[in-house]
């Protein structure tokens, strides 16, 4: 099953992310990193298709993709 | 190689290429179009490459790239253009990369003229760009001499990953002497395991002059600083003429040297112990050469082709001992004898002989 | 299962100093994987610029060098004649490329110096803190436009891929956008292409690549990507504005 | 030597840089000032110092026309002088200095009045300097330079010389290697250059010997 990895700590909360998953299924986590941002996380990973929209926008390479 | 008629800015060229450059980047300006114009030709002959660039300011930027990337590579101009080139410079020197730069001096300031003259001395020897950074600076007073000194200043260069310039006065770069090439003697030069040739089985070099850190940034030139300290302890060099016994110490370098000789001796015909002191690296700057004179000395006269630059130095170097007297021509008029030897007379005519 | 999508080995995994949401992010990352993919990391070159990203020596994985502000081109000629072997490319903002650097930006393409040319457009200083940049539109506020650009005061934002593509030299030129997924995809393909064309020896390639600010901007990254597609591309139609097959 | 053949005539005086050239039109020029007027055209367009006009006082003190363009002597300008058209034009005899190499590219605008005047063209040799060490590089160079001067060469001047450092064995070294060219190429050797110390140890050479009396090195500098 497709799933994708975040890298919290690389994460800089700028949703991005969040605009082009077709699945809707990224949210920014109320908790915060140690950088101080809101991070991107998934819910419902089961819903994940693996289409990369996710780590292909984000800015700073926090994303994993498994396939 | 047997001896050859050259003129000094296609000697540079030879010296260049004779000593592994194989790259110049450059951009015309009177008095040292020989210069580009004899690359252009001899480089291709010996596998190297020659590119007029669309600037001063891209030209010493092809430099900084070319060094950083592990080549031997030159460039020269003249006053205005070296003015241009002064961005690149302090990158240069503030990267650490090894090139040698070549100024023919013309009249300033501005576009001025273009007969010989000394007033870049400053320029040369107290950085020229923005930062606390020196060049390793030659004052050549012949052809053959030039010659000598830019074999030897692309290993220079290398020794101490420093930008080395060679301050010709547009005489240098006009006029022919004869000249033979002769290898320099050799230093022991650490391998540029820094430079930009493609991070095959090691990590990623960085060429760099940009630092965050104030304290960093200090660091570092406290870090260029002990290096120009070492050029100061062991690369001092000079020419002492007529000085064992000498009242009048003439300083004077480059293409005026050779002028402040002949009045040394015509000044000597009219029983006035005269000497020259001739400084061949300008930096570091030949003080020790000072402490050589004898205790003879009474006064020190120090003639440039500029408004007086050099002779800043000569005091720090004199440091109060005797009187430290100037006689210069500037904006590309060159110092006759008659009126140096008028200016020695006048400051020797009031000492007791 | 198998990894389909992480970092490049080209990029380092240090982190950047670019604020949340700005695109220079994804185009390191696409520059970094046209080097993975055609597999010369050891091989290439980097050129940093001064602007924001002058400190991209520091997140690509390769051997860089920073040069004066506008003068990569002719830094990463100097390399290039020295290595005619290597892969050399600048990475350069619109104030670097477009303005201070013109002379050198025009010239390099004239000569068909054999690089690649990753010239970032956010039409506007960044690094410096916002003011206006030669690629500015006409009307937009900036730290030293307050009111916005007046065309009869400042003239027009230059299009430097029209511009360069006048040049016999310049065989590669083309204008992309980063602003959501089609075109980002396309992008990539653009900066591989050229790549390719300089490792073909076939001559002087640059990507213009329309990219956002939204801390200069004054707007949410998400708003910035709109603002992009609204308002730069108008102005700066996307498309290959030269290819190496054209040229004679 | 007396040189009377030139009266009245054009004479063109190219040579590739620093072989001579002005040291050779300014002696021959004060050599033959005495028969007849005399026009000496400074038509450096390359070197900025050293040049023909550099001895102007001089030249005027023996009755010589130096032509150039007097308001722009210093200047870093090509700006011939109107002058020189006339002189072309006109009866007197006139020496031609011209920048080396390359700068024989200035005679081509005045290859009709050159041609008309059937001016002779001698290419000055010095075998101490680079690329004209040898029969080989000499052709290569009167061709180059007849090429851009759009005038063929007529004769060879053998000028070798290590300056200060001349002795009577470079002359000679280079009288044979002159010769050689000049026979090969098919033109005359018109004669050899030296300095007046030695022209005693000189006298025997098949050619005519040029005692060259001046020198615009600055005396001063040692």
């Amino acid at each position: 099953m497709p799933r994708v990895e975040f890298d919290r700590e690389r994460c800089k909360g700028c949703e991005l992310c969040v605009s082009v998953c077709p699945t809707k299924i990224i949210f920014m986590d109320e908790a915060i990193n140690k950088k101080g941002y809101k991070v991107a996380t998934v819910q419902e990973m089961d819903k994940c298709i693996g289409c990369a929209n996710c780590a292909r926008i984000c800015p700073d390479t926090v994303i994993k993709v498994y396939k | 190689m047997a001896k050859q008629l050259m003129k000094g800015n296609e000697a540079i060229g030879e010296a260049a290429i004779q000593a592994g450059c194989r790259y110049f980047f450059g951009y015309p300006i009177t008095p040292q179009n020989e210069v580009p114009e004899y690359m252009s030709r001899r480089l291709p002959e010996v596998g190297g490459v020659f590119l007029q660039a669309e600037s001063e300011v891209a030209a010493i930027n092809m430099v900084y790239g070319a060094a950083g990337a592990g080549a031997r590579v030159m460039t020269s101009s003249s006053s205005p253009g070296i003015s241009l080139k002064q961005e690149g410079i302090s990158y240069i020197a503030g990267s650490e990369l090894p090139c040698l730069i070549i100024n023919i001096i013309r009249g300033g300031p501005g576009l001025g003229g273009i007969q010989p003259a000394q007033s870049d001395y400053f320029q040369a020897t107290k950085g020229g760009g923005h930062g606390d950074y020196n060049l390793f600076v030659f004052a050549p007073a012949s052809i053959q001499e030039m010659v000598d000194l830019i074999m030897e200043s692309f290993d220079i260069a290398d020794y101490y990953r420093n930008p080395v310039m060679i301050l010709g006065d547009g005489t240098l770069g006009q006029m022919m002497e004869p000249v033979e090439f002769k290898a320099p003697k050799k230093r022991d030069l650490p391998p540029k395991d820094w430079a930009t040739t493609g991070c095959v089985g090691r990590e990623p070099n960085v060429i760099n002059s940009l630092s965050l850190v104030a304290e960093n940034l200090e660091r570092h030139n406290w870090r260029l600083q002990e290096k120009y300290k070492h050029m100061k302890e062991n690369e001092q060099r000079w020419e002492l003429y007529k000085t064992e016994d000498a009242e009048l110490v003439m300083v004077a370098y480059g293409t005026t040297a050779r002028i402040v000789k002949s009045v040394v001796n015509k000044l000597r015909e009219q029983g006035i112990k005269a000497g020259l002191l001739r400084p061949i690296t300008i930096f570091p700057y030949p003080v020790k050469a000072f402490a050589l004179l004898p205790e003879t000395v009474k006064a020190f006269l120090t003639v440039e082709m500029s408004a007086g630059q050099m002779v800043e130095d000569v005091r720090l170097a004199v440091n109060g001992k005797n009187p430290v007297h100037f006689c210069g021509r500037t904006g590309g008029v060159i110092p006759t004898p008659a009126e140096i030897t008028k200016v020695a007379m006048e400051i020797m005519g009031g000492e007791p002989r | 299962m198998k990894v389909v999508f992480e970092r490049p080995t080209a990029l380092t995994d240090k982190q950047t100093h670019y604020c949340p949401g700005c695109t220079h992010g994804i185009i390191h990352r696409l520059v970094a994987e046209s080097i993975d993919e055609l597999e010369v990391r050891e091989k290439t070159i980097g050129v940093a610029s001064v602007g924001c990203s002058v400190l991209a020596y520091d997140y690509f994985n390769l051997d860089m060098q920073q040069a004066a502000h506008g003068r990569a081109p002719a830094v990463a000629t100097g390399i290039k004649r020295v290595h005619p072997d290597k892969v050399v490319f600048t990475y350069q903002g619109d104030g670097d490329l477009a303005s201070i650097g013109m002379a050198e930006i025009v010239h390099a393409a004239a000569r068909g110096e054999k690089i690649t040319v990753i010239f970032v457009n956010n039409t506007i200083y960044g690094m410096t803190g916002g003011q206006m940049a030669p690629t500015s539109l006409v009307g937009q506020k900036t730290t030293t436009s307050p009111l916005g650009r007046k065309a009869e005061h400042c003239g027009y934002p230059i299009r430097m891929a029209e511009l360069l593509s006048t040049l016999q030299g310049a065989v590669s030129v083309a204008r992309v956008s980063v602003h959501d997924i089609p075109n980002i995809i396309k992008a990539k393909k653009a900066i591989k292409k050229a790549f390719e064309t300089q490792i073909k020896g076939e001559g002087f390639a640059i990507v213009e690549v329309l990219s956002t600010c939204p801390t200069n901007w004054g707007l949410p990254p998400l708003d910035a990507l709109k603002w992009l597609k609204e308002n730069m591309i108008p102005y700066y139609p996307l498309g290959e504005y030269r290819t190496p097959g054209e040229v004679k | 030597m007396k040189f009377t053949g030139l009266t009245g005539g054009k004479l063109v005086i190219v040579g590739a840089y620093g072989s001579g050239k002005t040291e050779f039109a300014l002696n021959l020029a004060l050599q033959i000032a005495d028969l007849g007027p005399l026009a000496l055209v400074d038509l450096d367009i390359v070197n900025p110092y050293f040049r023909s006009r550099d001895a102007t006082e001089l030249l005027e003190e023996r009755g010589v026309e130096v032509v150039y363009n007097r308001e722009f002597r210093d200047a870093d300008l090509p700006a011939l002088s109107a002058r020189t058209d006339a002189v072309l034009a006109g009866g007197d005899t006139t020496i031609l200095d011209v920048g080396g190499d390359d700068g024989a590219r200035v005679l081509g605008r005045y290859k009709p009045l050159l041609l008309r005047s059937r001016a002779q063209v001698w290419m000055v040799v010095n075998c101490f300097r680079p690329f004209t060490a040898d029969p080989e590089g000499i052709i290569a160079t009167a061709r180059r330079i007849g090429e851009k001067a759009g005038l063929p060469i007529t004769a060879l001047v053998n000028n070798s010389n290590l300056a200060r450092e001349t002795a009577a064995g470079h002359v000679r070294q280079g009288a044979s290697i002159v010769r050689a060219a000049a026979e090969r190429m098919g033109i005359p050797l018109v004669c050899h250059c030296c300095r007046p110390r030695l022209a005693d140890q000189l006298s025997d050479l098949e050619d005519e010997l040029f005692i060259m009396e001046l020198s615009l090195f600055p005396a001063d500098i040692t």
